[in-house]
């Protein structure tokens, strides 16, 4: 077999002259220079605006009389790709089936939303939340009590059928 | 059909045009009274009467009604199939099947109690609680139902203050809804304990009523 | 004239003595030349009754109109084992109300049938299952029975011929379920009256284990007819493929509803309006439910040229089923009418399939739902496919007998259900 | 058995286009199950009575007017059947819709999710959305007594656990009541299911929620379980079980199918009895040393030092104490072992007896027997001998005062005083739990209970038995046969069995009454010995 030799034609210099592009960034500077416009938020006094579909910290959705909504029915740690989610099932005294305990681990946790994807009852939710520093690593595990306790807003789960979120 | 006032309800052909009495229809000569017990075999031990007065804690099968069960099982090859009659006798005795009943007719048989109550529960004339003197089933299945059964239903319930399946205040009176009573020519059909009154119509009803509670003041 | 109502265009064979209680007795009943039938019946021999039984061309008159003769031959010879023939008297098709005439008026009629029936198919014992809501039919038949017991008519050696048949009655405690011949079958036993699965067949494992024929009360009447005169003598009325004579029960919006007796084929027309005396108060005819109300309903144009005989009301879009006319004016609210038929097979129902447990029982709540105004026209698409669910796959045909009238009231009144649907109008509502 | 030229009694149908030969009076259902066809059903079930009546199994045969109940219907021979075609399919549907008219749709919260029988034939095929808006009927729960909870709103009226408890049972307990959509399962009144002593079976065959295990509610779900084939440890009938376990734990145990064993039952004994195995306070490693000297250690010198030990005690005499609950391969690694150490004095095991039988009367071959230990035959039969009295005590005189080589596996010594072995020159204690009457062993290993190992044992009827590795066992804890074996191995100086199917085959190789048997040949659903078929 023959050998080919490829020979490529050097580009004119209108288009390696590094002349352009300097004048084009300078430009930019100078623009900023007369008209400045703030892109820096001024975190935490200013906060973020969150897209609809930024999922963050979980919470537990409650019963008008306080109760959780889970029903324990064990989709969620199933699901779970991280495998962050420990539960056990029980019965209260009405014969309704609760969760005796329920954990998240937030570091564990990838916040891929697919336990609120696949949650029956729309108990628990992942949300447009991202403020949770501590200061030991143990504070991560969210518990029920402290999930319930969470009152940021939820996340909007993609839907297939208006796959902008319009 | 004449507008007289009192209208002898409650025998199917009493339109005025017949000269059947409601004996000859009903066949009071023949049904009219109880026959006496142990009769033969075949017959007089195995079919059922609603009695107006019941005591549910009427001892079972013992004395005449023992041999009245005893002539009944010898008819059937097998014990389990003496079980609806005897279940027939157990509430013609007590007005009712209760779970005891159930129990002692089980035992009587060699059946499990279970399985009693599951055949006691499917049939709808075993009454599984207590019911008035008189049980009162209108029937408002099609045929009676085009002729104003429901009319005629709502009339006892009126005429006597009771629920549907409640019984009245005073024990006297049990009102139900009951399927076909196969006397569909002549809507609308009411059974009351093991009589059929028939060609009802809502305004024979306080008649009915009259003639029932005459019947028990007259023991 | 004497009630019940009588009509100069009977044919009264089995009703001849309906209205004279003279006839309850065996005296009676002879006068009228009972018992001749079953006389003739031992003399002939068995497989000769059964041969004439055939040749009469009798058609079960419990609603499958199965040939009798036929049904008696299925039965196995010298087996060695009891058989047992059973006569359904659990008469609870809503409109039907001839079994507890014919009881009622003429005992020794069935009990004749009873014999000639167990003496044809070989049984011992013959089991009479009434309803138990038959109170005075079952004392009038008891009364009866202990008569022929006494004559020696039934028990041992009937009639000094040898031949043992013992009659029982066995009384029913309430379900429409236990008229199917299994269901009839496992309520005898003392079980729950739920149908069972055939094969096998009752000829070969019928009550009690042991072969087992069941026939209706009109049927075995019938025979006793046809045991005395001879099968050719029954085929002189009737049409070819329903020979003989059928009890019509009439009943709803007619003058003089009642039971009369008629050769098969005859025409439904002249039957309403000649001899049941017309429609009540002039009204128009609407519909008819020409066999129980299991079957399908009739529109008024369907009855126009329609023969009450087997093959003559399939003809017309429906069945004869047992011959139970219920005619309904034009003040019939079908819908209504559908949902109690409905809510009749829901509670009728034995729950041991599903299709009948859960579709009867969702029939009837759309059609409540209908009737209370809050149907939509989807709902009758829904009904007509949950019917055809419910058709052919059941153990018996409970769930076919509601899909019928379902089926058949949309397709014929479905402006009807259209007006409550949309207009909240009940059609027929006075 | 002599083919003496008769053709054998099959008919050939074809089912979904695939031609098939089957014993006359094979079901439809079961002629496609051969094929890999499986034809939903619920109220048929393969040891119970087929009423026909869930209407689910309805198949197009070729000819007949209607679909027929494949259940019930049996092949005949040129029979065309189709499960799959378009009516057979629509009226499926139309089925499943009915079940869910009143099923509710409490999936998430009802027990047998993910191994319901009405989720997955919906799943597979049943409608996309239902069409029923009328409110669903609700009936409760209702509490049947023993271990049984019945969801009435759940049930499909199979009748499956009637005719059990009719059929199988022979205890008319559960009935039907009510009839049409009214029906519900209940028992007579308050009397409950307790004493039945089968009840659990109920649980098994309920095809859908309706009937659930109050031991198991709420405990873990179907999915999360891992199935392990197993044989019940409970009694020498060593019924065939899957053990379910998740995390390391036993969640419950399910009767597997053996007709020669247990049919599709066990018992509620065996079936309750299962906590044992999640026992926390194991032993997880070898210790070494006589009473206040023991030390930790680990098998490489454990097993050194006491390799050392029994080469030094050369033809003393040896007492050893087996244990039921030991697998065929532990109990004769020991017996082995025993006799390369010295003379074998006596091998004796001891085991627990019930008063009395519990027979399964539909199922006789199912027996709860006396004796509550499952080994208690092959113990018999691989040369030691029962002592103790019948609850599980006593026997232990002579070993515990044994003065020479001393090897006790998996009995716990419970009875025992402090003082057992104190005579004896070597001391061995090998098992699961640390005993006081351990005190005086030289050595004190770690063992795995047989749910952690595999093996075999022989139930009652002589048949070999395979048990499965279901859990890990804890820390450095190994089974009894390695350990044994290896040990043995190491005073022959031959191989050392390095699978149990090793040890198995050195069974057979000593004892007649194993021969002929293979590990694979064993299987899951056991074989019968030797002496058994004699």
């Amino acid at each position: 077999m023959a050998i080919s030799v490829k020979v490529m034609r050097r580009p004119e210099v209108g288009r390696t002259s590094y002349m352009r592009a300097t004048l084009k960034g300078m430009s930019l500077t100078f623009k900023h220079m007369v008209n400045p416009t703030k892109v820096t938020l001024q975190y935490p006094e200013d906060q973020p605006d969150l897209h609809p579909r930024w999922r963050g910290t979980h919470r537990m959705e409650v019963h008008a009389d306080g109760r959780p909504k889970c029903v324990a029915c064990g989709l969620c740690p199933t699901v779970c790709p991280a495998n962050c989610i420990r539960l056990v099932g029980g019965e209260d005294d009405q014969g309704n089936r609760y969760p005796i305990v329920y954990e998240i681990d937030e570091f564990r946790c990838i916040f891929c939303g697919m336990c609120q994807e696949v949650c029956p009852v729309e108990a628990i939710h992942v949300g447009r939340h991202f403020e949770n520093a501590e200061y030991s690593r143990d504070r991560f595990v969210y518990d029920l009590d402290r999930l319930m306790e969470q009152d940021h807003p939820t996340t909007l789960l993609w839907d297939p059928s208006d796959s902008r979120s319009e | 059909m004449s507008d007289a006032p009192f209208r002898n309800p409650g025998w199917a052909g009493n339109t005025g045009e017949f000269d059947l009495s409601e004996d000859d229809v009903r066949g009071a000569a023949y049904a009219g009274e109880r026959p006496p017990e142990g009769r033969h075999p075949s017959t007089s031990a195995s079919y059922p009467f609603m009695l107006v007065e019941r005591d549910p804690y009427a001892p079972l099968f013992e004395g005449r009604h023992k041999e009245r069960y005893e002539k009944i099982r010898s008819r059937y090859p097998t014990a389990m199939a003496a079980l609806l009659p005897a279940l027939n006798l157990a509430q013609e005795l007590r007005g009712h099947i209760s779970p005891e009943t159930m129990d002692e007719v089980a035992s009587l048989l060699g059946l499990s109690s279970a399985y009693v109550r599951g055949v006691a529960t499917f049939y709808t004339m075993y009454n599984k609680r207590p019911v008035g003197r008189f049980l009162i089933q209108v029937c408002t299945n099609i045929s009676c139902n085009i002729c104003g059964a429901d009319e005629v239903l709502a009339a006892f319930l009126e005429h006597t203050g009771t629920e549907l399946g409640d019984t009245s205040d005073d024990g006297n009176f049990t009102v139900v809804e009951a399927e076909c009573l196969a006397a569909c020519g002549f809507p609308t059909c009411v059974q009351i304990n093991e009589r059929y009154f028939e060609d009802v119509s809502a305004r024979d009803v306080p008649n009915i009523l009259k003639r029932l509670t005459d019947e028990l003041a007259a023991g | 004239m004497a009630y019940p109502y009588r009509h100069e265009k009977e044919t009264r064979i089995l009703s001849e003595c309906f209205g004279d209680p003279s006839a309850r007795t065996v005296a009676g009943w002879k006068k009228h030349g009972g018992y001749q039938g079953i006389a003739r019946a031992l003399e002939i021999g068995r497989d000769a009754t059964i041969e004439d039984v055939k040749a009469s061309g009798l058609r079960g008159r419990g609603g499958a109109g199965f040939p009798t003769g036929l049904k008696w031959s299925f039965m196995p010879k010298n087996t060695g084992r009891p058989h047992y023939l059973l006569c359904n008297a659990d008469e609870s098709e809503p409109g039907t109300f001839k079994d507890r005439e014919i009881i009622r008026w003429t005992p020794h009629q069935l009990i004749e049938g009873c014999l000639v029936g167990s003496y044809a198919i070989g049984a011992a014992h013959c089991y009479i299952y009434l309803r138990g809501e038959f109170f005075e039919t079952t004392q009038i038949l008891a009364r009866a029975l202990e008569e022929a017991y006494a004559e020696g008519l039934v028990g041992r050696d009937i009639m000094g011929s040898g031949v043992d048949i013992d009659i029982t009655l066995h009384v029913g405690a309430g379900a429409y379920i236990c008229g199917e011949e299994t269901g009839l079958m496992n309520s005898l036993e003392g079980r729950r009256g739920e149908p069972r699965i055939k094969p096998p067949f009752p000829a070969a494992v019928g009550a009690f284990g042991m072969p087992t024929t069941i026939n209706n009360v009109e049927t075995l009447a019938a025979t006793a007819h046809i045991a005395r005169h001879g099968g050719e003598w029954y085929r002189q009325w009737g049409t070819d493929k329903s020979p003989g004579t059928k009890l019509f029960c009439v009943s709803g919006h007619v003058n003089r509803p009642g039971n009369y007796e008629f050769p098969l084929g005859f025409p439904m027309m002249e039957l309403i309006e000649d001899v049941c005396g017309g429609m009540r108060d002039g009204k128009a005819l609407k519909a008819v439910i020409p066999g129980g109300s299991s079957v399908p309903i009739m529109s008024a144009e369907d009855c126009r040229a329609c023969t009450l005989c087997y093959e003559g009301v399939e003809a017309a879009g429906s069945m004869l089923g047992c011959a139970s006319v219920i005619v309904m004016d034009e003040n019939t609210d079908i819908v209504k009418q559908v949902r109690r038929m409905a809510y009749f097979y829901t509670h009728e129902s034995c729950g041991q399939c599903t299709p009948c447990r859960e579709g009867t029982a969702w029939a009837t709540r759309i059609l409540r739902r209908i009737e209370d105004g809050l149907g939509t026209e989807d709902d009758l698409d829904t009904l007509i496919q949950i019917s055809e669910q419910m058709t052919g796959t059941t153990i018996c045909v409970l769930s076919d007998s509601l899909a019928m009238p379902i089926i058949s009231s949309i397709e014929k009144f479905r402006e009807d259900y259209l007006a409550l649907i949309r207009r909240g109008e009940r059609v027929g509502a006075a | 058995m002599a083919d003496n030229g008769r053709k054998a009694d099959t008919v050939t149908l074809t089912i979904d286009g695939h031609e098939v030969t089957v014993p006359k009076g094979t079901s439809l259902l079961h002629a496609a199950e051969t094929l890999g066809v499986e034809v939903p059903h619920y109220c048929y079930h393969p040891g119970l009575s087929a009423p026909a009546q869930c209407r689910i199994c309805l198949v197009e045969v070729e000819g007949a007017p209607k679909l027929q109940p494949s259940c019930v219907t049996m092949a005949q021979d040129g029979q065309v059947v189709h499960t799959e075609s378009a009516q057979a399919r629509r009226m499926r549907q139309g089925v499943l819709e009915f079940y869910l008219v009143n099923h509710p749709l409490d999936c998430p919260i009802c027990d047998m999710s993910g191994e319901c029988k009405l989720q997955d034939y919906v799943f597979n095929e049943g409608r996309e959305h239902g069409r029923g808006r009328e409110p669903k009927r609700v009936f409760g729960r209702d509490d049947f007594g023993g271990d049984v909870l019945y969801y009435g709103d759940r049930c499909v009226m199979c009748t499956r656990c009637v005719r059990f408890m009719d059929e199988v049972a022979r205890d008319g307990r559960l009935t039907v009541v009510e009839r049409g959509d009214r029906a519900v399962i209940d028992t007579f009144f308050e009397s409950g299911l307790d004493g039945a002593s089968f009840a659990g079976n109920i649980v098994d065959i309920c095809p859908v929620g309706a009937l659930v295990s109050k031991d198991f509610l709420h405990k873990a779900r179907a999915w999360d379980l891992d199935h392990t084939e197993s044989v019940c440890p409970n009694c020498s009938q060593g019924c065939n079980i899957d053990l379910h376990t998740r995390d390391n734990l036993v969640q419950r145990l399910k009767p597997r199918e053996n007709p020669e064993v247990n049919g599709h039952w066990m018992c509620d004994y065996g079936r309750a009895n299962y906590e044992w195995l999640n026992r926390p306070g194991r032993l997880e490693a070898p210790a070494v040393g006589r009473g206040d000297k023991r030390r930790a250690s680990d098998w490489q010198h454990a097993l050194h030092a006491l390799f050392e030990r029994l080469a030094e005690a050369e033809g003393a005499s040896v007492r050893v104490v087996g244990s039921a609950f030991s697998s065929n391969e532990a109990l004769d690694a020991l017996r082995a072992l025993a006799e390369q150490a010295g003379t074998l004095q006596a091998g004796v095991f001891r085991a627990r007896r019930a008063e009395d039988e519990d027979p399964l009367p539909g199922f006789p071959i199912l027996v709860r027997r006396r004796d509550l230990a499952p080994n208690v035959d092959g113990a018999g039969i691989l040369g030691f001998t029962r002592v103790g009295d019948d609850d599980g005590t006593g026997g232990l005189e002579e070993a515990a005062d044994h003065d020479g080589v001393l090897i006790v596996v998996g009995d716990e010594l419970a009875d025992q005083d402090e003082s057992f072995g104190a005579k004896a020159g070597l001391f061995v204690y090998l098992g699961t739990f640390d005993s006081p009457a351990a005190r005086n062993a030289d050595f004190v290993l770690p063992l795995t209970t047989f749910a952690e190992e595999e093996g075999t044992f022989v139930n009652a009827q002589g048949r070999v038995q395979r048990f499965r590795q279901g859990l890990r066992g804890p820390g450095t804890a190994q089974p009894a046969w390695l350990v044994l074996g290896t040990l043995a191995a190491a005073l022959t100086g031959g191989d050392r069995p390095v699978s149990a199917a090793d040890a198995f085959a050195s069974i057979v190789q000593r004892h007649a009454a194993f021969g002929g048997l293979i590990w694979e040949g064993v299987g899951s659903a056991g074989a019968a010995l030797e002496a058994a078929h004699a």
